[in-house]
C-alpha cells in the first residue's frame, strides 16, 4: 500500500544531508512552502545549494534559511525583491555564492533534468555577460547558448490539494515553479493544504501526476509569507 | 530649452503608456514589464481585446483587485498582486517560457536603462560588482518576442541620453528592440539609426537629437 | 475582439499548401481529429510532410490522406498498427518517405520546436540504428544523441471542450500529442467537440492555453475512427 | 528432451507473468510491454499497489473495461480499451515521457526478439528493408526506465534460441536489460554472462543452456 504521507513537515525533511542541493518551489511569496522550509531550518543541514526564483523576503521562510548561514550557494533569476535584505546583505560580504540564469532557462534547466535531457540549446542571453564561458552554437545562422540540465537531490514544494496517491493540483500563481520542481528531484517533498482520497481529483485535472511526488505532509492552514514579511515576523 | 523645463515639456508618462496601447492591435498577446509598461493595459482602447501573458503563469491577467480582495497567491511577474479575467488559464513557470521562448506573445512592452541606436537593450544590470545582479525574465523576453518595444523617459532623471550609439551598461539583448515610445518621440530602430515616427507635441526634432546620443533621422514614408 | 471560430472544417484548413508540414493529432484511433483530415483531403494540398505518431488506420482520416496521394512524407514512431495496410503497402512501393522517431525523441521534438530551442540531447536510441548519422555527445560518462526541434506550418488536433479564446481541455487519452502539437505550429487548428463561452472553463484545469490555438471549428458529434474502421468505412 | 516435448516442459505463459508479478515490489510504477509483459497486470498480489503508467499519457491504468463500455479516447500504448483507476492522472505525451526519460519508472516489461549476453535488447525490427519498420516507445523506455526486465519464450516457435551472444537483429537498447524471465527459467544479465537464478520445474540446467547461445552460468548468493 503506498503511504507518501508523514506526519509533520520535520519528518518529511528528516533526511536533507549537509550539502544537498534543494529546489524550492514559489515565485516571490507566492506558493512558498513556509512550513516545509522552517522544518528544514530546525533540522540543521547547512551548505545548501538552494534553488529558487528569488532569494525569500523579510526574515521567514527562505531568507531566514540564508540568514541562518545554512545556504552555500544560490541559483536563482532574481535575487533582490522588494523586501529582500537578507541575501543581497550576505552576497555584498562574500558570505553566499550566486548563479544567476534567466528565469525561462531556470524553469528549462530544472524540467530538463527532471526529463532526462543533460543540455539544450536556448536563444535567450545570446551575446549578454550570462552566456559569457558558455558554449555557443549556430542553428539555421541563429546563435544560441547550450544550457545544462538540473537535477537536485530533494524538491520542497506547497501545493493547494493532494490525493493519497501523491497527485497534485496547484492555486492560481503558487503553481509556478513546482511542477517542473517536481520532477527535477531525487525525493520531492509536498505541503498541502489537504490530503484527499485517491479519486478526489478528477484525473483530467491533475497538474503534478503521483510519480513525481515521494512525501507529502498536510498543513491546514499554511503561513502566508507576505503576511509575515508585512508584520515583520523572524524565524525562529 | 532650459533643464528645468524638461517636465513639462513632451509626454507624461501615462501618455507613454497611451501611445503603445494605441498602437497594439486587436488580439494581441502582450507581456508588460514593470515600470510605464505596466501602465499600458489599463489604456487600451474599449473596443479591442488585447490578452496579457504574465511570465510567472497566467495567461489573461485581469485589473488589480480591491485592496480587500488581495489573493496572495495570485500575483504578476512584478510580485503584484492582480486578478484574472474570464477565459484566464494558469500554468506551470516551463510552460509560461515555452510561451516567451517559442515566439507565442505578439508583443512585449520593457523599460530601458540604455537602447543603441541598433536596438540593443541595457535594462537588468548597472554592472557594479558588489550589488547582486537580477535577471528575472528579461533576456528571455527580448529573445523569444519577437516585437519588442521599449517605453521609458527620454533621459534620465540627471539629463544622460539613454538612447546611445552603444550600450554601457552590461546587455539585455542585442538588435532586440523594435520600436521605442519615450517622453519627447517615437522611434523605430533601423539598421542605420533611430526613426523618427511622431514627435510630442510642441517638441521639435533639434529638441529631441540634442537630448539623444543615437543618430535620429525622421521617418520617411 | 477575439474570434478565432470557422464555421466549417473546410474553412478552417482552406489555406494549407502545398508542401506544407502539419502536425496531426492523436494515438492511433484516439484523439484523431477525423473532420479536419478530411476536409484536409477534401481541399487538395499535396505533398504533404504529415507528423503523426502512426500512419492511421483502415481508409478514413489520416489512412486516406495517404491513400490519396497526398503525403510524400510521414515522420512517425509506429507506422504499422492493426489494420494499418495503407501506408506500409505505399512505402513498400517506395511512393511515401519515411521518417522513423522514438516516441519519445518525437513528442520532445515537438515540445522543443514549440519552445523555441533548436535542439536538445537525449539518451534515446543510442547504439542503435536510429542514431547512426547523428551526433552524439557524453555528458557526465553517458552518451547522448543530438536531436533538432520540430516545427510545422499546421497542427490539426482534436480537443473535448474549447473558449471563445482557445483555451482547450481534452478527453483522457485522447490528448497524447495535441498540447505539444498545438505549441509547434504556425497556425494551430482545433475541431472542438463544443466551444463555449470564455470563462467556461476554470483557468486551474486548461490544458492548452489559448495563446496556442488560432482557428477552432465546432463538430458536435465527431466520427469516431476505430468504429468506422470496424465497419470499413472508406473516405472519400 | 525431444523438441516436440518442449510445449509441457517449462513454465506457461501465464506463469511467467506471474513470476514477474511476484517480484515487483509493493508502490511500484510500472509499464508494461506488448505480449507477456502485459498479462503482468492481472497477476500482482492483492495486497500489494502497483501502478501502471501507458506512455500514451495515463498513470494508473486499470484492467480492460467490459465490452459495452469501452471508450474509444481511453486506450494503452498497445491500443487496447482500458480502464483508468480511482487516483488516475492523465497528461500529454511530452510529460509521459518525461516520466520515462527521466527515470520516474520503476520499472518496465518488455518482450524480446533477442537479449545479449551483456544486455543488449533487440526487439523492435527484423531488419529487413522492404517492411516498413516501427519504434513506438521501446528505446524510450529501455534508455529511461533503470529496471528493464524481458519476459519471452526461451526459444521462437521454431526453435532458435532468443538468448544470443550477440544480437543479430537491431538493437533497442545497449546493455539495458537487468533480469530475463522465460518459460524455461529466470535469469540475471551479469558482466560475464546470464546468471540463473531459478529454473522452472522439471527443468535442468543443461537444459537451458542447450537451449541458449548466451552462456549461462548459475548465481551463487
Amino acid at each position: 500500500m503506498i503511504n507518501k504521507q508523514h506526519d509533520t513537515p520535520a519528518d518529511a525533511v528528516a533526511d536533507i544531508f549537509d550539502g544537498a542541493t534543494v529546489l524550492i518551489g514559489g515565485f516571490g511569496a507566492a506558493g512558498s512552502p513556509i512550513e516545509l522550509i522552517h522544518a528544514l531550518i530546525d533540522q540543521g543541514a547547512s551548505d545548501l545549494i538552494v534553488v529558487n526564483n528569488n532569494t525569500g523576503s523579510g526574515h521567514v521562510g527562505l531568507a531566514a534559511l540564508i540568514e541562518q548561514g545554512r545556504v552555500a550557494k544560490m541559483i536563482c533569476s532574481f535575487p533582490r525583491t522588494a523586501g529582500s535584505t537578507v541575501f543581497p546583505d550576505k552576497y555584498q560580504a562574500g558570505e553566499i555564492e550566486l548563479e544567476l540564469v534567466p528565469q525561462g532557462t531556470l524553469a528549462e534547466r530544472i524540467r530538463a533534468g527532471g526529463a532526462g535531457i543533460p543540455a539544450f540549446y536556448t536563444p535567450t542571453s545570446v551575446g549578454t555577460e550570462l552566456a559569457q564561458g558558455k558554449e555557443t552554437r549556430t542553428f539555421d545562422g541563429r546563435e544560441y547558448v547550450m544550457e545544462y540540465g538540473l537535477t537536485a537531490d530533494f524538491a520542497l514544494i506547497k501545493c493547494l490539494r493532494a490525493d493519497r496517491l501523491g497527485n497534485l493540483i496547484y492555486n492560481k500563481t503558487a503553481r509556478n515553479f513546482s511542477p517542473v520542481m517536481a520532477m527535477a528531484a531525487k525525493t520531492t517533498i509536498v505541503q498541502a493544504d489537504s490530503i484527499v482520497a485517491a479519486g478526489d481529483i478528477d484525473p483530467e485535472v491533475v497538474v503534478t501526476p503521483a510519480v513525481f511526488v515521494n512525501r507529502m505532509v498536510e498543513v491546514g492552514e499554511p503561513l502566508q509569507e507576505s503576511a509575515m514579511v508585512a508584520s515583520s515576523v523572524s524565524y525562529p | 530649452m532650459s533643464n528645468t523645463s524638461q517636465e513639462v515639456l513632451g509626454w507624461e508618462r501615462a501618455d507613454i503608456a497611451l501611445n503603445i496601447a494605441l498602437d497594439i492591435p486587436d488580439g494581441s498577446i502582450v507581456n508588460l514589464g514593470i515600470g510605464i509598461p505596466e501602465m499600458v493595459a489599463a489604456c487600451i482602447p474599449a473596443d479591442r481585446e488585447v490578452i496579457f501573458h504574465t511570465e510567472n503563469g497566467l495567461l489573461g491577467m485581469g485589473p488589480p483587485p480591491d485592496p480587500d480582495s488581495e489573493d496572495p497567491e495570485l500575483i504578476n511577474a512584478g510580485k503584484r498582486h492582480i486578478t484574472a479575467i474570464q477565459g484566464a488559464a494558469y500554468f506551470h513557470h516551463a510552460d509560461s517560457f515555452v510561451m516567451i521562448r517559442g515566439g507565442h506573445i505578439d508583443l512585449c512592452v520593457l523599460g530601458a536603462m540604455e537602447v543603441s541606436e541598433n536596438g540593443d537593450l541595457a535594462n537588468w544590470s548597472m554592472g557594479s560588482d558588489d550589488a547582486a545582479p537580477a535577471v528575472g525574465g528579461a533576456m528571455d523576453l527580448v529573445a523569444g518576442v519577437e516585437n519588442i518595444v521599449v517605453a521609458t523617459m527620454h533621459c534620465t532623471r540627471k539629463g544622460r541620453p539613454k538612447l546611445v550609439r552603444s550600450c554601457s551598461y552590461p546587455l539585455t539583448g542585442i538588435g532586440v528592440v523594435r520600436r521605442i515610445y519615450t517622453d519627447l518621440a517615437i522611434m523605430d530602430v533601423s539598421a542605420q539609426s533611430l526613426e523618427v515616427i511622431r514627435l510630442a507635441p510642441g517638441i521639435d526634432f533639434d529638441y529631441v537629437q540634442q537630448r539623444t546620443e543615437a543618430e535620429l533621422t525622421i521617418k520617411t514614408a
